[in-house]
């Protein structure tokens, strides 16, 4: 049995200021402390703190990440293994969670860098960090980044962006872990308890309880399109399995800047919402087994030996059904026909989660790859839906390329500081993992 | 495995044009996947995914795809995977970003070019470790 | 000042009668009939059904083209807000009028809608008009009557309409979003819990059509066969004289091949841009072996080579735009008495 | 487009030279061909050659039109 417990600290506000520490669910965070954590890396030269409250008219964009700071209380290892903590196993003891927050970092690391998030107005129903209040940092990169070039249009250097990407993700990281450990000897609110048996458990606990299993696809592309798993890049590794509560303490952290609807940032994955509806049923309908983890990469052999892999675990652990989920548009489409197909073929019934681009007009084919044996499909709407943004009072990070984001259209960002855009452009409005409530028929 | 990468992108030819064997076309997103069917029709097989990357066709005017050397049998995976890229693409969904193409200055393109290169050196990676597929 | 509505029904809810009445031509009345009243009700003024009209099922299956004319000549001259047709439950020839006659009127640029079962055949036509999804028997009204009402006065005031789940009405291919009331993960659990039980679950995303068609019967005797030629592979005459487009076809072509022994390079090319063209442009019997099928003829293992052949472009699986011109050109084949179709694909 | 066709109850037979696209969209009687770019022929041989080819796929076709199916069938040589 792997057991871990949740425990959530409420947080209702987070002032910047000269100390660190968490009272009576305020966050007190010492700017300089975090500033100075930040600038360990030799790569940024500097970063600025902001606060961004649900309700405010505040503007945060270009977002790269979304995280939730958590903490090991108990148990083994620590949260985001492999990148802040040493790689020892975790998903057992206590954790504790700042609910009800977020770090974002937002910042340019390409030019058509994409992902707002509003705090209020229309675009704040369509992400889910309209509700939390927001912790964003925003890096910039350090001369040795720059273009050495006098007449480069560019900021930072074409060879170096993949530098500056890893220490934007890392300080995100960094930051999230050490406002955690402000919680570490904080009384949680309120607790949770995730309980996994293992098989054989499992199987004398439920013995009449469908078997399932969740299969997680992970977003390995390549650069900005990456996902790390124990530190690990995805997309060197073959499909594999994990405890449900590794997840939870950070085990799977994303890489992954592109696509901003439709990615699934550190923070879904933390609360990997799957994950806690398999949990929710777990004993009652069915025996959750345990998350299989897959990658999307761009070589077809990949794709084909990834996706053997998950059906064969499927088969291996002899499970009733699966739940699939994907991540991204396009060339993650065939990897999640190919898993669907496979394991409906081992005789395991599968339900996938994705989104759509049916275009604004909703006439077009959704999806680039379709299989009868794929009949129970969880839609988290058309990406192309057309939305108007209202000019915001605040701007966290830059307006200046929205232009050119995702979604948006020459001309999007309109005088009058509205922008027209597609929701494709609002971080994780038709997240892939069925975090939202955003449907399409 | 020996491979044929098909590019617009002048980085992936600069970068890979002397280790590597790349067709190098200056032409359009839609060109490429075009120049890419007629050799799958001549029996080249489709080695990486023909919209790999969450950048949308057009958004980005750059595609690097990687077919097989060998010629064998025309793969019937690779016709079926090519023209539901070409569908997707030439849908008329993604038009907006065709008209946008032009007004996109130096500094995006150098990403775009940026983001193209590193997802066909994954692809490129994983072809020099497997030798079959 | 209420929106002004026009209804269409037949015999049996206009209570002329059942099957043996079904032969009654279309009469026009005033103000509502049977199933009105529920609608008008629906509106509570907003809007009003002015004029009803009513027609025997066995006479619009009979007399399609003579009908339509009537009808729509009424509706021109009632000039209404809005037409409503239905609902025909699981009526097959009423499902099958009220659809027609909807889109007949739907193409006047008068917004229509109509309702019937979803198994009547007449919602086949679910992606040209607006359907609502009823019961299978007129006991279904009092549920019908309300949720037709309600949309049709939402489009009458020119509002977005919503998902079909939540406005009722059958999915016709256009993807609108909306907010579920539970998130996406509880769905797809729900949903996998449904389908480990053997229960019924309906996916959010029907998969593209792969529905199939009933073989058709084969053939007994060749010699005296007529067989036409079809193809996707965008063969035309020399120069491409109706422009057909080499992808995302907007029409098909129709071609004499009458006389035609030979596909000649000097005569046939191909317009299509899914392939390389320069074997079809030397010859165009590599796609449409129009030689061959002569020599069939004239052997008389065929009995003849239908003189029409009809062609279109685009790759064998973009299907959704060739769907509609192949039921169009599939109608002229068999009213030209074609016993078979070869269609050559690239 | 097959389908359409054979909805009216007339028989198709479909010449296709990628045969899991010819069963997805549905055709019932299907006869594989030779090449995308030349479905009914092959470049490479001379005149005479090459019609006996399509001779040959074309007698397949008028086979397959008198062979009563209950499901979609292939007809390999």
């Amino acid at each position: 049995m792997k057991t871990l417990e949740l425990g959530y600290i409420h947080i209702n506000d987070i002032i910047i200021g000269s100390e660190s520490k968490v009272e009576n669910g305020v966050l007190y965070v010492d700017e300089a402390a975090v500033k100075a954590l930040v600038l360990e890396d030799e790569f940024l030269k500097d970063v600025h703190f902001d606060v961004a409250k649900p309700g405010e008219s505040t503007r945060i964009t270009p977002v790269k990440d979304v995280i939730e700071p958590r903490v090991k209380v108990e148990g083994p290892g620590g949260v985001f293994p492999g990148m802040v903590n040493k790689v020892e196993a975790v998903g057992e003891g206590k954790t504790n969670v700042l609910k009800g927050m977020a770090v974002v970092t937002a910042g340019k690391i390409v030019g058509f860098q994409e992902g707002v998030i509003d705090m209020s107005g229309p675009g704040a129903d369509y992400t889910p960090f309209s509700k939390t209040i927001n912790f964003v940092m925003v890096c910039e990169p350090a001369d040795s980044l720059l273009a050495t070039d006098p007449e480069a249009t560019l900021p930072i250097d074409n060879e170096k962006k993949p530098e500056y990407e890893r220490a934007v993700r890392m300080a995100g990281l960094k930051v999230a872990a050490y406002l955690g450990e402000l919680a570490k000897n904080v009384t949680p609110d309120e607790t949770e308890v995730f309980s996994t048996p293992n098989l054989k458990e499992g199987m004398e606990l439920y013995p009449d309880l469908p078997r399932v299993v969740y299969v997680a696809m992970l977003q390995t592309q390549g650069l900005l399109h990456d996902t790390y798993v124990y530190g690990v890049d995805a997309k060197r590794t073959l499909s594999t399995m994990m405890w449900p509560t590794e997840i939870m303490d950070g085990a799977i952290v994303s890489g992954n800047c592109v696509s901003a609807c439709d990615k699934n940032p550190t923070y879904i994955h933390e609360n990997n919402p799957v994950v806690h509806e398999l949990f929710k049923q777990h004993g009652k309908t069915i025996n959750f087994v345990g998350v299989i983890i897959t990658n999307e990469n761009v070589y077809l052999a990949d794709k084909q030996r990834s996706s053997d892999w998950a059906a064969k675990l499927c088969e291996l652990l002899g499970v009733d059904g699966a739940i699939v989920t994907q991540e991204g548009f396009g060339n993650p489409d065939t990897d999640l026909i190919m898993n669907t197909k496979k394991i409906e073929l081992k005789g395991v019934k599968t339900a996938i989660v994705t989104d759509e681009y049916a275009g604004q007009d909703g006439k077009s084919q959704s999806l680039a790859d379709a299989d009868p044996l794929a009949d129970a499909v969880v839609t988290g709407g058309n990406a192309n839906q057309v939305i108007i943004l209202p000019k915001m009072d605040k701007v966290i990070g830059m307006l200046d390329y929205v232009d050119v984001i995702a979604g948006g259209h020459a001309g999007s960002l309109r005088e009058d500081g509205t922008i027209e855009a597609e929701i494709q452009v609002i971080t994780s409005a038709t997240n892939e993992m069925g975090f939202n409530k955003l449907s399409a028929r | 495995m020996d491979f044929i990468i098909i590019t617009n992108n002048p980085r992936v030819r600069d970068e890979y044009g002397a280790k590597y064997c790349v067709l190098y076309q200056e032409c359009s997103f839609d060109e490429i996947l075009y120049a890419v069917r007629d050799k799958i029709h001549k029996g080249h097989k489709l080695l990486t995914h023909p919209l790999s990357g969450s950048v949308k066709p057009n958004e980005t005017p750059y595609k690097s795809i990687m077919i097989s050397a060998e010629r064998g049998a025309m793969d019937n995976d690779s016709v079926i995977l090519i023209e539901d890229a070409i569908n997707m693409a030439t849908s008329g969904k993604f038009e907006k970003y065709r008209q946008r193409q032009a007004t996109l200055n130096q500094r995006i393109l150098a990403d775009f070019q940026m983001i193209d290169f590193f997802l066909i050196t994954s692809g490129i990676e994983s072809a020099q470790t497997g030798l079959m597929v | 000042m209420s929106f002004k509505v026009v209804h269409y029904i037949n015999q049996f809810f206009a209570n002329i009668g059942g099957e043996e009445m079904a032969h009654v031509a279309p009469e026009l009345r005033d103000g509502l009939v049977g199933p009105g009243l529920a609608l008008n009700n629906a509106w509570k003024g907003e809007a009003e059904i002015v004029k009803t009209i009513v027609c025997g099922d066995s006479y619009f299956a009979e007399h399609e083209k003579e009908a339509k004319e009537q009808i729509l000549a009424w509706v021109k001259e009632i000039n209404p807000d809005f037409f409503i047709a239905g609902p025909a439950f699981n009526a097959g020839r009423y499902g099958y009028a009220c659809a027609n006659v909807a889109i007949a009127v739907q193409e006047m640029g008068i917004p229509v809608l109509t309702g019937m079962y979803q198994e009547n055949p007449g919602a086949d036509y679910k992606n040209q008009v607006l359907i609502v999804a009823t019961k299978d028997s007129a006991a279904g009204m009092r549920q019908a009557a309300p949720t037709m009402a309600k949309l049709a006065l939402k489009i009458m005031k020119g509002e977005k309409l919503g998902a079909s789940c939540e406005d009722g009405y059958m999915p016709n291919g256009i993807r609108v979003n909306f907010f579920e009331k539970e998130r996406g993960a509880k769905r797809a659990v729900d949903m996998l819990i449904k389908k480990l039980a053997d229960k019924p679950f309906v996916t959010e995303y029907p998969m593209p059509s792969f529905d199939r068609v009933e073989p058709g019967k084969a053939i007994k005797d060749m010699s005296k066969a007529t067989i036409a030629l079809c193809t996707s592979g965008g063969i035309v005459p020399k120069g491409n004289p109706d422009h057909i487009e080499s992808s995302s076809a907007s029409h098909y072509g129709e071609y004499s091949i009458e006389g035609v022994m030979d596909l000649t390079e000097e005569g046939w090319e191909t317009a299509h841009g899914g392939y390389d063209p320069i074997y079809a442009n030397q010859d165009a019997d590599r796609v449409l072996p129009v030689d061959v099928m002569r020599d069939l003829e004239k052997e008389g293992v065929i009995g003849k080579l239908h003189n029409l052949f009809y062609t279109t472009v685009g790759n064998g699986t973009a299907v959704a735009s060739a769907k509609a011109f192949a039921a169009e050109y599939a109608q002229k084949l068999v009213a030209a008495g074609v016993d078979g179709v070869i269609m050559t694909s690239t | 487009m097959v389908k359409e066709i054979e909805r009216t109850g007339l028989p198709v037979v479909h010449m296709c030279t990628v045969t899991p696209i010819s069963l997805t969209v549905g055709a019932n009687r299907i006869i594989p061909t030779i090449a995308i770019p030349h479905p009914l022929g092959n470049p490479a041989l001379d005149h005479e050659e090459e019609k006996k080819l399509r001779r040959h796929l074309v007698d397949k076709a008028i086979h397959a039109f008198t062979v009563d199916v209950t499901e979609q069938t292939v007809f390999e040589d």
